[in-house]
């Protein structure tokens, strides 16, 4: 459990301006902001490499203000990994088990090998950070923090320097963290569908402040004012659970209607899903077609936006499509009429 | 009518005029330096039998070796002060920086013989320093001491900014990520710091002390004797002449050199 | 039960407790460096008619007047043949670069009473050079030309490595596009690469001005006489003691901080 | 018009390897290739920066080869925009003219005066190159080749440097100026979409040699190998002109067929349309529905993808679809039946 209570930080171009914050014990807190907020500062200041102008920090009850950073049982992940060069990855993951005063050194090396295994970097062991890939790197790191058994672990945004394919994987790999060590998480980054994905709750940080706190579907459905609204974005997301799983093709259930889309979760997954508002049809009446999905609902607003219309369709759960104008006046609709909306398995981008 | 032009190098040259033109005046230069060293070295080649004598005449070994080992002990005194005041400056900033890091920096601005009478002032017997130093039974002027502290004063800069930018090349959040791996400050610096700045201060001190063995000026003034080695060729200059001086001359380029090589090979391991 | 803690200054020097001590063990070289300097200041302040009677007698003028000229004219032969020996290393890449480059900084390397020796060699009276220019009626020891040869040999290598970097820094492709623009190889120098480096240059310049003017050891050797500033005031020092010397220093010192403040302008500029 | 022969050159890591191509007078020639592939080395050859180690480079039949590049009548455009900093716009611009032993330094500036406004740059006339943003500057460096009325434009990778929007605005801006100068321009990028959209004739460069050169449609849909289909990408293009075009509402007509999209191009133009297989849907009988295009089609061939399969269909153009294998069991496809083909206005991207 964390809490920050007015705090205050000046430090070179970035400013915290009377931060108040609760993180709860074994949540996944996600820090979500543009470049320049001071989301790194505030990260960095929680773990107690700045002294705060004025505020303090409580971790798990104690105020640890002014506590030097190596006595908070924080590990801290950075984004460009910053594993300490002149050590080779089994070095580098023992440094802090080193520093435990604990008689049993073999217990030590039996937890070093464990997380080694469990990240799959065994192999690595004795190579230098440099010779290694981005992904491979930041999972160091990551065995380094969580070797000294923390209570908390910081994330300045640890997937921003790696390319999509590893980022997937290591999201995944951040969740799977998360479960198997029941550890409270706090992660910072700029990056919606991280966000998204991975958080329990986020708290949107612009110019030094945090202006929204609040679960995923909150922030990204409700933003408090424009500038979050603009800076989330806004798209259909929907949530619901994985009914079944063949071969990829996904059903999911979600207020009793069934939707089709591709993924590799397993039956009984929470999952949500997103949807870009151009990809959804709509039609007078339901069709034999590719398009897998359809569904009967209501139009509740329609907004035009020159040669394209924003149309927004109740269908037990909200929806937002975008349309041709001349589409519209074919098809004849109006505010209240009823539709047939469809999109086809492939539209959908499934996260859990 | 499409045949290829054929008189490449002459073309070539035209093309690049002004680089032909350009190193010829430069080599100008590159001779002058050239011809300065290369005449010394070869007139001592054609007297040999000058060099072997030198080199086992106990006078001019004491001397070397008073200049290797005292600007030893200059260097590792500007380690010790040098280092500390080096991370700290690499690490903190605050009003008067600027003043501290010139000050640092005035022995390589002020002329050396100027050093030399600004540091007699200091440490002779009636000075500042000087006075109660004897009181306790030191002197510094014409001994020991007195060729480190000139030493000390002329090559310092060198350790120092050299250090600073060694461990600005540290980045701070690797010191970070090990407190809070559970390190203290002083097991951060020792782990991580000092290590990863290793080869920076290392090229630092080798060329502090090859600056300190070079040192005449502020030396001359401070501390004659006991006669060091560019002490003692300008001794034997002003007394017997080139022929007396060149050997030694050439002996200390000859340290200068392999100095000048370490220092090479610990920048190559810098990258 | 959650009071915030309150004795912060206290805790914040207990958490920076490796800074406190590593400043106080710096400030040790600081303090070095200046009680030297302040102390000289100090004793020249409570003898202010004995600055004023050096600053006013001809015979010092005349010193500092010979050191500031000659190492005019040092830095202007410096500038004529450095500038484009520093294009052609900027912009070329050959076998045997290393060697030009390690041969215009042996200087650095080499102490200067061995430098001066050298020189003395091939410039004294039946030297390599020395020899036929004296059939020329020129006579280089102990005589002006004689201290700018001693001032360019030392100073050539802060030139020539500033406008180095000074032209490594002016991106070839705007030479590149001068050309295609129809500009020859002269044009592109004179409109865009020599005036995009020329902050660079005269930093260099201005550097290597301070060099030979602080230049003691080799003129010491090469040309004792005609007398410039250094050498009267080791000629006082040996002559008369401290008090002699010590007002021609606090003046040639003054010089030398004018010329740091031109440089530091100069690099401003550059930035 | 170039013609370069055998050209080989080694310079740094790169290297020329006999290299032959010819550009004709008035064309729009693009060289597109990986990063590293030489292709900036290429073009600095023929501009006389370097001389090569062997072969020869004609210019309007004039063998150029050992000619130096400020007797070559030549503009060049570098990535970076290498502006004078040291001179305003204007002076930027005026360099090139004051070199040029006209008597008439009146017709000089009037031609200075000329090309500024032509190219809505004449406001930053007294201002420094530092101050300006990017597609400003690339601005500058255009109206600055152009001013010394070169036979040949080279540019390299002159938009790589801009953010997307700037991107597409000079993009317009260089067709503009190949029109109004009628000028040669060699453009050098390893962007795929800035070729198709503004090549006459794509030669595609790999490994410093030229593999292939053709038409965009030809590099496109048939690229020589498989490394340059790789490199290319392949995609559903096809060309077309406009119909008509009603509020952005825009109709191609394409081999007696009419497409819907939205664009701001004229009646008239020939266009490219590009589409991604993925946002194509097939059915079995034609439907109202707000997807605007739909044609009949025969399927030509179907090729599994794991849950997905690509279908290539042809309905008098050729179509390539991505669709779910439960879609295609449903529906009942196979290789040879015919089906509907539908995608949204929406789902195209209009090149000219």
């Amino acid at each position: 459990m964390i809490e920050v209570r007015d705090l205050c930080k000046d430090w070179k171009e970035f400013s915290l301006k009377d931060i108040t914050l609760d993180v709860k014990k074994g949540e996944y807190f996600v820090i979500l902001g543009p470049t320049g907020a001071g989301k790194t500062l505030l990260l960095e200041t929680v773990a107690g490499f700045h002294i705060p102008d004025k505020g303090n920090i409580w971790i798990e009850g104690c105020d640890v203000t002014l506590i030097p950073p190596e006595k908070r049982k924080i590990g801290f992940i950075y984004q460009d990994y910053a594993l300490f060069p002149h050590l080779t990855v089994e070095q580098n993951i023992a440094f802090g088990l080193k520093l435990k005063r604990t008689s049993k050194s073999n217990m030590n090396m039996a937890r070093l090998k464990g997380i080694m295994d469990w990240l799959r970097i065994s192999h690595l062991a004795h190579r230098y950070p440099a010779t290694l890939s981005g992904g491979e790197q930041q999972k160091v790191a990551i065995a380094r923090a969580i070797a000294i058994e923390p209570q908390i672990l910081l994330l300045d945004e640890p997937l921003s320097a790696l390319d999509s394919r590893t980022r997937d994987y290591l999201r995944e790999e951040l969740k799977r963290i998360k479960k198997e060590f029941d550890i409270t998480m706090v992660h910072v980054t700029h990056d919606q569908t991280e966000a998204m994905f991975l958080a329990d709750r986020i708290g949107v940080m612009m110019d030094g402040e945090i202006v929204q706190v609040g679960t995923p579907r909150e922030v990204f459905n409700k933003p408090i004012n424009e500038r979050v609204a603009e800076f989330v974005g806004v798209e259909n997301i929907i949530e619901g659970m994985i009914e079944s799983n063949e071969d990829g093709i996904t059903v999911i259930r979600i207020n009793g209607h069934r939707i089709e889309g591709i993924s590799d979760y397993s039956v009984g997954d929470r999952v949500r899903l997103c949807l870009r508002p151009e990809d959804i049809t709509l039609a007078l009446s339901r069709d034999k077609s590719s398009a897998r999905n359809s569904f009967k609902g209501t139009i509740n607003q329609m907004v035009p936006l020159g040669a394209l219309t924003r149309v927004s369709v109740d269908c037990s759960f909200p929806l937002i499509a975008l349309i041709t104008k001349r589409s519209l006046e074919d098809l004849g609709l109006k505010e209240g009429d009823e539709v047939i909306v469809s999109f086809k398995a492939t539209a959908i981008h499934i996260l859990k | 009518m499409k045949k290829p032009l054929s008189n490449w190098s002459f073309d070539r040259v035209k093309q690049e005029r002004i680089f032909t033109i350009f190193l010829f005046l430069g080599l100008v230069l590159v001779a002058f330096v050239f011809i300065t060293l290369g005449n010394m070295f070869y007139q001592q080649l054609e007297d040999i039998s000058g060099l072997i004598a030198a080199a086992t005449d106990p006078v001019v070994l004491k001397a070397i070796g008073i200049s290797i080992s005292m600007a030893l002990v200059s260097t590792l005194v500007a380690f010790f002060f040098g280092v500390p005041l080096a991370y700290f400056l690499a690490r903190k900033e605050f009003t008067g920086k600027s003043i501290i890091e010139g000050l640092v920096d005035v022995p390589l601005m002020i002329p050396h013989v100027v050093a030399g009478i600004a540091l007699y002032g200091v440490f002779m017997r009636h000075g500042l320093i000087g006075a109660p130093l004897r009181e306790l039974g030191i002197v510094i002027t014409d001994a020991y001491p007195g060729i480190v502290i000139a030493m000390l004063f002329m090559s310092l800069p060198y350790l120092v900014d050299t250090a600073i930018e060694g461990f600005k090349e540290v980045d701070p959040r690797l010191e970070n990520v090990a407190r809070s791996l559970g390190a203290s400050q002083w097991k951060t610096f020792r782990e991580i710091t000092f290590p990863l700045a290793f080869s920076s201060i290392l090229s630092g001190a080798i060329l502090s002390w090859g600056r300190a063995i070079s040192e005449f000026s502020a030396v001359l003034i401070l501390a004659y004797h006991p006669i060091s080695a560019p002490i003692l060729i300008y001794e034997k200059f002003t007394s017997f002449g080139l022929r007396a001086s060149r050997p030694i001359s050439v002996l200390l380029i000859l340290i200068c050199l392999v100095i000048f090589i370490l220092l090479r090979v610990s920048q190559r391991r810098r990258k």
